[in-house]
């Protein structure tokens, strides 16, 4: 068996002035992630390490690090889809550094909340007492779905160049979510989303790198959304006012739908 | 202002730049010769014909109204102090209205002032 | 300094260097730098063409001033500024196009079920082709420049 | 210094955990309270992160009576796939609860998928007599938990302390008082206070390392509520889900099989029908795993030569690349990201794999604790509704009904109290357990090394088929694995140490597996996901009973409680 040759990034803001990477062997098995071999280490070379995982199949979002220059999720990068005899793990960039690879997403969760990621509607007895589901076609369900994967693990806007020097711009992650809502046929809130981001630091800081798109692990396309989006807050109109999300099913089609409960579907 | 007004303007004289630069590029080498475009006698005719001159200020005001607010952009996501927002604010439009002077003053008096030797 | 350590932002390197990152990213960078470059030039360029006035202090056409600045600038280094400028100018314009249209959401295409692998919509084939051929035309239209500057074509 | 207790936090609800019950229950609590309680949910990890978005295949709920379902049938079923050890009033209050938490999760912004007419899709799973699973692709946990966690953000009234990682339950006289947790990030040791609690803190799966869990579902949270004093229940029942992905046992949703893939050995057999005639492939988990380690046993599975582990295949290919693609597309991404496998091409190597503990912390049919103001909910509490065997698409669904009741349960009680006040002894006492105890413990063992001990023991005697002898020994093991000096932590400092957290896991792990392996040694008899060699019948007359583990200084002792049987008498299960 090989080994590996894994350099972390190790960073204790209490001890040390500058990162620095320290080399740790871990013997290669197939089909070993980047998280395998930091946790290899920890385990059974430095206790000391510190990082953030959990699902370690690209669900939720924890382990988002720089590996070989490049934002990815650890548990999602196989170490023999890397380029060199080395693997380098350094935190993400654009984030404060806690300690050694973990980040402070602190402000990223607080954009994520700002840009209103909730379905708004007018019918709030309705919204919170439900009598059944609000319609959905599943063609329309399809222009939402990809927006909807975002596990929010911060490798986009740590990608961003916009991000990188502009600390009030939400960020490739909630504005695609700002999208995701907004051209939801259920949501009415789009005139809120587009008044909060049609403003000096808001959607238009962003200049399609596309680098977001590009690092994302789960197919989101940060930057697709964020483009279709600009169009209607150029229009400064939002696709629906209030009042104008689907209807439920009840009072919108026959209470026995056609088909069967199983035979179609997203 | 709505920032999209002002990325409107932006993209608004982004594609009269580029029909504008174009037809400007095109006079420098293109339609004339190059030598024959500089000469003191061919800008003259321009400046003195009302259509070319009035296509010289409007490249003029475009270029720059582009060429600031991109900077602006650029300032903007730089620092997001309150005060340098202020300042970026001031010195764009300054920037813009006195240079825009600049160039119409040589517009102006090239148009109508006395030729010298 | 810890301080700085921690705070881990990119800065402006975040815009100048899009190394490890897509194509479009590249042409992000040079949208900007080639955007500064051409400002700075209209910027000189409004004050070499008021020599035709005089310059700063002229009252109106001038030949002699004028035939001054041509001594200045109608030469291999005014002239090569002038090559690298097309280069600029044009790439920006080029680009700048499909930034425009892009930013309408007009030339993306539209979101879809999505499958695994995944390719980025934005990053379409479509995308990467235009800044080919913002490139491609800025190299051109640089190739003439220099034949109309250096060989006296044109 | 490291452990200098800073100050006493105050809230009024005070959830541990924020998984799907931890947020239902932080939304509910909020809503019923019009914004006016101060919600805090205390979390080891950050929001989101939890390994409820690793569930998959769907949630079950009676959406069409028109077309033929019924809550009788989803309560029936539930039962009999619980081998009768359920309690059947809180069957039947779960199942009228259900209808509703699907169309409040969809007014919140779900994307379910849709039938063609728009509204909500159904399919079928394990167990069920109806499809009635309700899906968003395959990543149903996932979006449960972004609906809420983006729903939660609308709520000011809710307060998350992320990566917070708490220790211990503080009470007084019997009554809740708050919890203990590290804040990880500065290290500091801090009490937060609360009128009401709810534990919501999952399972404990990572007692096994081929587990469909993520790494952090170790059983902080049932181990803390031991040393509380109250019982677990039912821990011996632990699910093995019948397809873990080799090698690393990622889950391969039961979904797979509702939508038409089955299950083959090494002669390219479909041996379910051997074993489930009329359900086949979609007979109950326990059936399935059983079927499917007799198979290995009797030497018709395969090998894999990496990590030696027996598998058999699971094959997608009569479902079609299309509709693996649209409504199995994150199993489609895992098997040729993880295993380099494209499903519609080539078969799956599965393995039965660690999947859910249907045990938990004993709660009554309302999530209450035996501590005054204390309630629990979701998979970390054991109501019961799950048995010997819990039904798949039943966990996210227990977790939305018990978060809701439990959310609005701990606010009346928290809207009626005065403020909390402090308990400075115990506080101390736990101050010195973990700081001077641990962190400047001292000790040659290398504690992962301990926990990969535990996680080998519980592979080979406490997996899908046991016996008293491997029980036995595995007890022993246990006890003498808990007194190794594992307990010290190399890492010094004070910021993310994530070496003491990791003490804190394994020690909690020793705990509940001893609990585990001690009830299950003790019920002789097979009932659900517990199938004993030595005693291979169901053993109605002595053993319909929820067996109860208590934690004292003395160490553990047994106990039992009975079942509550309403409308569905014990009979033998056929699928």
């Amino acid at each position: 068996m090989t080994d590996v040759r894994l350099l972390v990034q190790r960073f204790d803001p209490f001890k040390d002035e500058e990162p620095r990477l320290v080399e740790y062997k871990v013997p290669k098995r197939e089909g070993m992630t980047v998280l395998d071999a930091i946790l290899y280490a920890r385990d059974y070379v430095d206790h000391s390490i510190a990082l953030r995982f959990s699902c370690r199949q690209a669900s939720c979002g924890s382990c988002g690090m720089k590996i070989n220059g490049r934002p990815r999720l650890a548990c999602y990068t196989q170490v023999d889809e890397l380029a060199g005899e080395k693997v380098v793990a350094q935190p993400m960039e654009n984030f404060a550094i806690i300690r050694d690879l973990v980040t402070d997403l602190g402000s990223f969760f607080e954009k994520h909340a700002e840009v209103v990621p909730q379905l708004v509607r007018s019918d709030l007895q309705e919204q919170e007492h439900p009598t059944s589901e609000y319609v959905m076609k599943p063609e329309e369900l399809t222009r939402v779905l990809q927006f909807t994967y975002c596990i929010k693990c911060g490798l986009c806007t740590s990608s961003c160049p916009t991000v990188a020097t502009d600390s009030e711009f939400p960020g490739p992650q909630a504005l695609a979510q700002a999208y995701r809502y907004t051209a939801d046929v259920r949501d009415e809130g789009g005139d809120g989303r587009i008044a909060i981001l049609d403003t000096p630091h808001g959607i238009w800081r962003c200049h399609f790198a596309g680098s977001c798109s590009y690092v994302c692990p789960k197919g989101v396309d940060p930057a697709l959304g964020i483009q279709l989006l600009k169009r209607h807050v150029m229009s400064g109109h939002a696709p629906r006012k209030a009042g104008e999300g689907s209807p439920t099913a009840k009072a919108g089609i026959p209470a026995h739908g056609p088909g069967s409960g199983s035979s179609s579907g997203g | 202002m709505r920032e999209s007004r002002l990325m409107l303007l932006q993209y608004v004289t982004a594609l009269l730049a580029v029909a504008l630069v174009s037809i400007h590029l095109m006079m420098q080498g293109v339609i004339l010769p190059y030598d024959t475009a500089i000469s003191f006698n061919n800008m003259l005719s321009i400046y003195r014909n009302a259509v070319t001159a009035v296509f010289l200020e409007a490249l003029l005001l475009v270029v720059l109204v582009h060429g600031f607010n991109g900077l602006r952009i650029i300032l903007y996501e730089l620092r997001q102090t309150k005060p340098w927002t202020t300042w970026v604010d001031v010195v764009t439009v300054a920037a813009v209205i006195g240079t825009v002077a600049y160039g119409t003053r040589t517009v102006i008096l090239a148009a109508f002032g006395v030729v010298s030797a | 300094m810890a301080k700085a350590a921690a705070k881990n932002k990119r800065g402006i390197a975040g815009w100048l260097n899009p190394y490890h990152y897509n194509a479009e990213r590249w042409a992000y960078t040079f949208q900007r730098v080639t955007g500064v470059a051409v400002l700075l030039y209209v910027l000189g360029h409004l004050g070499d063409t008021s020599f035709f006035v005089g310059g700063p202090t002229g009252t109106g056409p001038s030949a002699s001033s004028w035939a001054f600045i041509g001594t200045v600038f109608e030469n291999t280094f005014g002239h090569t500024i002038l090559v690298l400028l097309v280069l600029a100018l044009v790439f920006h314009g080029v680009n700048g196009i499909r930034l425009v249209l892009s930013e309408f959401g007009l030339i993306l295409r539209k979101p879809s079920a999505i499958e695994f692998p995944y390719k980025p919509k934005a990053l379409a084939s479509g995308q990467r082709a235009l800044i080919y051929v913002g490139i491609a035309t800025a190299v051109l239209s640089a190739i003439w420049t220099y034949l109309v500057l250096f060989e006296g074509m044109g | 210094m490291v452990g200098k207790l800073v100050e006493a936090l105050r809230h009024d609800v005070v959830i541990v955990g924020s998984g799907i019950a931890g947020l239902r229950a932080a939304i509910e609590a909020s809503r019923v309270s019009d914004g006016k309680l101060d919600v805090a949910v205390v979390t080891k990890l950050q929001a989101m992160r939890s390994h409820s978005v690793s569930a998959e295949g769907g949630t079950a709920a009676v959406l069409y009576p028109e077309l033929g379902d019924s809550l009788d049938s989803h309560a029936f079923d539930t039962v009999k796939g619980s081998d009768y050890l359920a309690d059947q009033d809180a069957v039947e209050r779960f199942v009228r609860e259900m209808p509703g938490e699907i169309y409040q999760l969809e007014h919140w912004g779900l994307p379910w998928s849709r039938r063609e007419d728009g509204r909500i899709a159904q399919r079928w799973f394990g167990g069920y007599s109806y499809p009635r699973a309700t899906f968003a692709e395959d990543k149903v946990g996932f979006f449960e938990m972004q609906t809420l966690y983006d729903t939660a953000t609308r709520y000011g009234g809710i307060h998350f302390y992320q990566e917070w990682f708490v220790t211990s339950i503080l009470t007084e006289g019997g009554e809740f008082r708050g919890v203990t947790a590290i804040d990880m990030k500065t290290g500091s040791f801090v009490q937060i206070l609360g009128k009401a609690g709810i534990i919501a803190t999952g399972g404990s799966g990572r007692l096994y390392s081929f587990a469909t869990y993520a790494y952090s579902s170790t059983p902080d949270g049932m181990a803390t509520a031991l040393r509380a004093g109250i019982p677990l229940k039912d821990m011996e029942f632990i699910q093995f889900h019948p397809s873990g992905l080799i090698p690393s046992g990622i889950l391969i949703t039961e979904a797979v099989r509702g939508e038409g893939g089955v299950l083959v050995n090494k002669d390219g057999e479909r041996f379910m029908k051997r074993y489930a005639p009329a359900k086949l492939d979609l007979a109950s988990r326990d059936v399935v795993s059983r079927a499917m380690m007799t198979e290995i046993e009797e030497g018709r599975g395969f090998k894999d030569q990496a990590t030696g582990l027996d598998y058999l295949h699971l094959d997608l290919s009569p479902i079609g690349d299309e509709k693996i693609k649209s409504r199995l597309s994150q199993i489609r991404e895992i098997a040729i990201k993880f295993r380099g496998i494209d499903p519609a091409e080539k078969p799956l190597p599965v393995r039965p794999v660690c999947h859910y503990v249907m045990g938990g912390i004993d709660v009554d049919i309302d999530g209450a604790t035996r501590i005054r103001g204390l309630w629990a909910a979701g998979e970390a509490a054991c109501v019961s509704i799950n048995g010997a065997n819990r039904l798949g698409a039943n966990s996210t669904a227990e977790c939305l009904v018990w978060g809701k009741f439990t959310g609005a349960e701990a606010a009346r009680y928290a809207a009626g109290k005065g403020a909390a006040s402090t308990v400075g002894e115990q506080v101390q006492l736990e101050e010195k357990r973990i700081f001077d105890g641990i962190f400047h413990g001292k000790g040659g063992t290398n504690p992962y090394e301990i926990r990969d001990s535990l996680q080998r023991l519980m592979a080979k005697d406490v997996f899908v088929y046991r016996t008293a002898d491997g029980l036995s020994e595995a007890l022993r093991t246990i006890r003498e694995l808990k007194t190794k000096d594992f307990l010290h932590c190399e890492d010094r400092s004070r910021v993310y140490n994530t070496n003491l957290n990791d003490v804190l896991e394994v020690e909690s792990m020793l705990i509940v597996a001893e609990v585990v392996i001690a009830g299950a040694l003790a019920r002789t008899e097979s009932r659900g996901a517990h199938a004993r060699r030595d005693f291979p019948k169901r053993d109605d007359k002595n053993w319909l009973k929820h067996t109860l583990a208590f934690w004292g200084p003395d160490g553990l002792r047994l106990d039992y409680s009975k079942v509550t049987i309403t409308k569905y008498q014990p009979t033998e299960r056929h699928y």
